[in-house]
């Protein structure tokens, strides 16, 4: 094995990730610590241009409220989260959000992002909550503004170093530890207070896509679980680690849905012709109060269509051809009006691919299909865990100071953790921030985190270094010491190479978990057999083999996947009814149970034990 | 499938320090074999782990040679399609290649200011300053409102 | 691409497969060949020792009448597979292969296999039908006995030579051709007359298992559908290709169960604790008269389990436990007994496993599995394309000439080709054959083959034989050409490799023709947007390309796969029922429709085209 | 997973023309890195194809060396079991080992003749020899019927 460098970095706030969440804490955090004299680090196992969720780029910005020029208002923001999230749901998160978000968007603008706007200026609305962007270069133009902030602070960007996990001084975080993955050099980061924004988490459960695709998931493969590994490993209290998010999607390229039904209004159906949200309806009395509220929450809305699925009327489809034509039908009586309208139709449409999931377009060309000729599949992805979207796991953070609400003890943001925040994908409870209230989010956080180490102002002691960088190269000295064996070092009885251990633990997930072979099904005895399954996972990461450091990166991703997986299972097994479907479904607890489940379930891990409670949810006042 | 190089036009971006693709790819997968030990051929690029590639475009956009080209996920995508980006400045076009031979192309912005020049304060006024209260930088002016809302 | 030669050979009888029914036909063909002074030449793509679905060994023979002795008559083999197989058999096959498999067994034991006798030298039944055996050799010994003839009688058998497909001469085969897998060798065979016996379909489907685990499928991989190539692409009549077969096996690493049900008597339940084949035995009802027969077709068990397990209610385990307990406990009051009773019992269940799945005996001990101590998980498998066993898929053979039936036209076994024969894994609608009976079933294709020959005793033309070795090796041209565009050759716009192809086609079975995804359920909706994606891959299978022999073998293994699959498809769509469930649900049509479709349906395929016809059931009367 | 080669013990048998692992493997895995430039070692052999091993353990039980052995199916088969043949001309031993350590071992029957000494005819007498009847070679007798059935 070759030596590794031990670096060690030493800064006043240190940011791992570098998102939305991180560009929003890195813009911010830059202009106070500036004021303040302190310095700030942000640290990207990527390149900050394309790294995280928007690396593609985003054709909408799912969250703004316009609650300055009366378009919507804050209060009916917080309302419609906490429906969407069948009433469990961090009101106080979601209002501090909503209220910052405007302001992110129009510094995008101010800072070069093409927002579509109608004939008076005003933003083009795809629904009610969102607004259309040419976002190509989405990410591009929201890390440069950070970058100027950062470097005009005297700050540090430092790219391609992957975070392993936090260093602890006692109840206080005391930075982070992990390695370049282009020179051979260990990184111990020292600070004051640690913004953990590495986004969620994907690959957890076994994908749809099979050998070559398996990369073409959804939300990207790099967001592989390095947040709640952070947090859960500081001490954190997480929370929703149940709400996965199963996103309906175009079948296979997983293009996005959301242009189609709400800026198209196109309908979806079963195979049959009907249309599964009409034809179901009456199913949704079930889930009330939530099922009765418009727009109905995103786990209903995949509810209904999975039944269908189940009973064997598939497929899905989204009929693009009628909605085009309904749209295109006011001219009808103009050919060339008509054919303009067209031509602005099929530039929407495959813009909506093209600027954020290109395998989508790639498929529709690859297959003939042209949109307003056919319509196209549609099907419900895997299960992912993002925060920051329609699910709801996280970590447990503080609400806003000036804001009353009991959860509280602090610093914004903050988890219960000491000087430890997080924000994005990374915060539980508080879904629909989406790109731009991710970066809000960060923005806050960052601005709290600086407000933390004014009051803070000590540097945490790191303890045994030695130990962290053994243990984060454990998998490279294994495979050193034992890939002579065998004349295939690939295969070999004394080691797991990453990918072989990614599908065990995704195979884990789907067959016991309620993954998409077991459509998405599962039971407490179900659940009780994946975590001996899962305990025997655990003890073999310990034989995690890597040859090389590209694959000692995929190594600590799939750990910190397996960690993901467990919190999921754990939590779903101590919340005994079904709450989510469409999401998950628990077959021997099949009703929701409001007298004895409306709360949040937290969980932490400490002293190598878990620890489960329930979590009364009070709502705020709107 | 995911990304390929293609050899003629890969020229390991004239052995810089650092290729482009290797920078920018989000999951790490673009390499360089420098000096063809590799078995890709010295100084080409390749991807070294193709089925965790998510077909995001990022190499194929930044390669200056327009060396990378994506071929759709063999264990769903029939043959024959292709989509190829060319990203300027301030628009990308792209052109849609059918598998029955049509072409389609598309020109979209995708940003309104030169490169490199985004303001983070944006023009806008900075807040009360206070590390303590609730605005942000540049609030509430950014946010459109005379007053960050509470309550 | 390097310089092929081609080799002619020129023999009476060419035997395409080296296999249970293949070493059948050679033992019984060399006989009457070397009487009749003809040259029979086998081929096999691997070693005749170890070669199809024995190459690992077997625990029981599954078909032993013990007709002379009265165990059990021939009429009543008859009603068990007619009443497994849902009604759909034809008496004609299954009755001449049970007169002749007891010769195969007795044969067998004198060429040196165990099978297990009992204190008055009785065979030892496992079921009503089936023997123990110590068969980790039984392949070996039973190939051992085709060589030895072969080579008493002056005949070739040659390894390592894959076959492509038939060579026709109008309505006669006229041979096959193919390529040698170790030298750089194109192969022609002409013949008077061909049996094909290169075993059934396995991977048409997506397993279970992932990434590495790969292999590990109930039925060889190597059993790739050449048969189902080769008789189909001859013009021969196809029957009961929807009869897939899915065992329930132990979980993931598919053990056999028949001993723990039928030997151990062990009661297998879902996880709630309840026995499904009880619990849901009203369901049995529905598919009357079948279902209430004893012992209940395969399927119906299947479906009855895969009830619990759609509702959530998995897993299900072997409660293998209780079973040994209680064939101990007879023994309970002596303690020297009982310590023997359970080695025995021991001995025995391990090595059921070790003799035909020796995955399964690691999985126990990689698992801390003790059969004594705990249950186990069962689950199905995925489908399967397999003549000989519990499914019913293959060609449409001639009845033999003495008993009467209303299918036969002049050669027992021979197909609607002239002068192709089948048997084992490759004749339909007479399953429940197995090894013994596989083996019995090519000793008579083998005698009636040469009856053919000494009818037609002329060499059929061979035709362009180059444009056929074109078709042979145009992966490996069409590599050469394309590869060194892309500076790695697996990523090539220009083609797609073999196991690429082999996930494209085994997602859209998965998911469109109800593989384990779909929990086994399709429709006429399914299928019909299944056969658009198949019609694309046909076409892109003319981009297959091949790195090298080995990959040229992949790449032909998944056309004939393709080629199974589009005839399964094909035959579920035109069946407007659903009759083995267990097997598969047709959700459009969830009845079976005895008035309508107690029939087989036969598919042809000819100059290019598929042509679909219910035939008649006209059963033995038995 | 799949058999992997031992390094150590694995000779290439000897250089003879075809290797044991490559002749046997019913799914042609095996290979022999003849001259090392495949990377496996010079004179070593290896599976050319992991994902598609059966294990059947065929190369295992077949290798002179005993260079060959099996470790489970990486995808759902937890490390540290290993089930190891050692198979003789008339019974084949098994060692078992588990996850926790414990050893078991079995020994079973394989055949019961000597190698290469199976007669096809089973010392059957003939049947009736004629290539239109029903009889196959050795029937009725090897039936143990004095007719064969018909109907
Ligand atoms: C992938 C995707 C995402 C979206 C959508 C479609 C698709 C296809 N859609 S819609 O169509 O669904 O609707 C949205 C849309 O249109 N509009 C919208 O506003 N948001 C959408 N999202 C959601 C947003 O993108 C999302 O909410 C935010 O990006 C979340 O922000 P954040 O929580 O910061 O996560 P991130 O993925 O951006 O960033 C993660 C960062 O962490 C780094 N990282 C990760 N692990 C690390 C480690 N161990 N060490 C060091 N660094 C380490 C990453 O490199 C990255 O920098
Ligand atoms: C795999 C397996 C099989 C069984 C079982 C468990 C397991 C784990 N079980 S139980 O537990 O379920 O019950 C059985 C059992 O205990 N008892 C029993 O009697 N039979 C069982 N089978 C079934 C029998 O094995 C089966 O019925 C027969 O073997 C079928 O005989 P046949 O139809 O000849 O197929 P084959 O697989 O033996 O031989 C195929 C041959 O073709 C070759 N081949 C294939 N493609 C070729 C090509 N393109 N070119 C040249 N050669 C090319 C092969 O190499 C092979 O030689
Ligand atoms: N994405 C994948 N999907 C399915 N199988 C894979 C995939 N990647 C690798 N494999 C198989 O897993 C085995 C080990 O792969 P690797 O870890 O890439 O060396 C190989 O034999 C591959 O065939
Ligand atoms: N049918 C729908 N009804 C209401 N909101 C939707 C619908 N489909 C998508 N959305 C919302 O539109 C945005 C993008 O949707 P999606 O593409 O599904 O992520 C998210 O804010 C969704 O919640
Ligand atoms: N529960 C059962 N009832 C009756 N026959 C069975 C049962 N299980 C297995 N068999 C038969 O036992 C043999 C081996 O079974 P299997 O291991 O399932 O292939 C086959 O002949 C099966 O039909
Ligand atoms: S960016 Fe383009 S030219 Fe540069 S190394 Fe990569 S493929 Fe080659
Ligand atoms: S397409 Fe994206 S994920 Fe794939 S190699 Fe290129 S940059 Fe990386
Ligand atoms: S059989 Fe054994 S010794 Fe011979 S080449 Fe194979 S692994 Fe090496
Ligand atoms: S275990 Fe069997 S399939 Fe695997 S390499 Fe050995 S002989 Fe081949
Ligand atoms: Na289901």
């Amino acid at each position: 094995m070759p030596n590794f460098e031990t670096v060690q970095v030493t800064t006043d706030l240190l940011i791992c990730g570098g998102g939305m969440a991180a560009a929003g804490a890195a813009v911010e955090a830059a202009y106070w610590a500036k004021k303040n004299g302190l310095k700030v680090t942000l640290v990207d196992k990527a390149a900050f241009d394309r790294s995280g969720a928007v690396a593609m780029g985003l054709s909408a910005i799912n969250e703004y409220i316009g609650y300055a020029a009366g378009d919507n208002s804050l209060e009916d923001y917080v309302k419609y989260v906490r429906q969407d999230l069948m009433g469990i749901a961090r009101d106080d998160l979601v209002y501090n959000i909503a209220r910052h978000v405007d302001g992110s968007v129009h510094l995008f603008e101010k800072w070069g992002l093409p927002i579509w706007t109608d004939e008076n200026g005003k933003f083009v609305r795809e629904g009610r909550w969102q607004i259309m962007i040419n976002g190509e270069s989405y990410k591009v133009i929201v890390a440069e503004a950070a970058k100027n902030a950062m470097k005009d602070a005297g700050c540090d960007i430092i790219e391609r170093v992957f975070i392993v996990g936090p260093i602890m001084d006692g109840e206080r975080v005391a930075g982070a530890y992990g390695f370049s993955t282009r020179e051979n050099k260990f990184y111990v980061f020292n600070a004051k207070a640690t913004i953990a924004v590495m986004g969620g988490a994907v690959h957890v459960f076994r994908p749809r896509s099979v050998g070559e695709g398996l990369g073409r998931s959804w939300y990207p493969p790099f967001n592989s679980g390095s947040t709640t590994y952070f947090t859960l490993q500081a001490g954190a209290e997480m929370t929703c680690q149940e709400i996965r998010f199963i996103p309906v999607r175009f079948k296979d390229a997983y293009g996005p849905v959301g242009a189609w039904f709400l800026l198209f209004k196109s309908r979806a159906t079963s195979a049959t012709g009907g249309e599964y949200m009409a034809e179901r309806k009456a199913e949704l009395n079930n889930w009330a109060p939530y099922g009765l509220v418009k727009p109905i929450p995103a786990n209903l809305r995949n509810y209904l269509g999975m039944l269908d699925v189940d009973a064997g009327l598939g497929p899905l489809y989204m009929e693009t051809a009628e909605a085009i034509q309904k749209l295109a039908d006011a001219f009808k009586d103009d050919p060339k009006a008509f054919k303009k309208k067209m031509k602005t139709l099929e530039n929407e449409a495959w813009e909506d691919f093209l600027d954020m999931t290109c395998s989508q377009a790639l498929l529709w060309a690859s297959s003939n299909i042209y949109p307003e000729q056919s319509r196209s599949e549609i099907a419900a992805c895997e299960p992912y865990f993002i925060g920051s979207h329609s699910g709801g796991s996280g970590a447990w953070v503080s609400g806003p100071e000036d804001v009353s609400t009991p959860y509280k003890w602090g610093y914004g943001n903050m988890t219960t953790t000491k000087g430890l925040f997080t924000a994005g994908d990374g915060s539980g409870a508080s879904s629909h921030k989406f790109s731009s209230g991710s970066h809000a989010e960060g923005r806050f956080a960052g601005k709290e985190a600086v407000r933390f180490i004014l009051d803070n102002n000590t540097l945490p002691a790191l303890g045994d270094v030695e130990a962290l960088k053994a243990k984060a190269l454990a998998p490279l000295a294994r495979f050193e010491e034992f890939s002579a064996l065998s004349t295939d070092p690939l295969l070999n009885p004394n080691y797991i190479r990453p990918m072989q251990f990614m599908f065990r633990l995704q195979k884990i997930m789907d067959e016991y978990a309620g993954g998409v072979v077991s459509a998405f099904k599962t039971s407490d005895k179900l659940l009780e057999r994946g975590l001996e399954l899962l305990a025997m996972l655990q003890d073999d990461s310990g034989k995690l083999a890597a040859n090389g450091v590209y694959e000692l990166e995929r190594c600590w991703e799939n750990v910190h996947r397996m960690w993901q997986a467990e919190a999921h299972v754990r939590t779903i097994l101590f919340r005994e009814e079904t709450r989510w479907p469409g999401y998950y479904f628990r077959a021997d607890k099949p009703k929701m149970d409001e007298a004895n489940w409306k709360c949040f379930v937290n969980c932490t891990f400490k002293d190598g034990k878990w620890e489960m409670k329930k979590v009364p949810v009070v709502p705020m006042d709107v | 499938m995911p990304s390929y190089v293609i050899v003629e036009k890969c020229d390991g971006c004239k052995g810089q320090d650092k290729t482009a693709c290797m920078y920018i790819c989000p999951n790490d997968l673009m390499l360089l074999d420098k000096d063809g030990s590799m078995g890709y051929g010295a100084m080409k690029a390749f991807n070294r782990d193709v089925s965790m590639c998510w077909e995001c475009y990022n190499c194929v956009k930044i390669c200056p040679q327009q060396a990378i080209d994506i071929r759709g996920y063999a264990d769903f995508m029939p043959l024959g399609g292709s989509v190829v980006p060319l990203r300027g400045s301030d628009s990308i076009m792209w052109t849609v290649k059918f598998r029955d031979g049509n072409v389609k192309r598309f020109k979209f912005p995708i940003r309104t200011t030169a490169e490199g020049s985004a303001d983070p304060m944006g023009g806008f006024p900075v807040g009360d300053g206070d590390i303590k209260s609730a605005n942000l930088m540049t609030e509430p002016a950014s946010c459109g409102a005379d007053v960050l809302p509470t309550r």
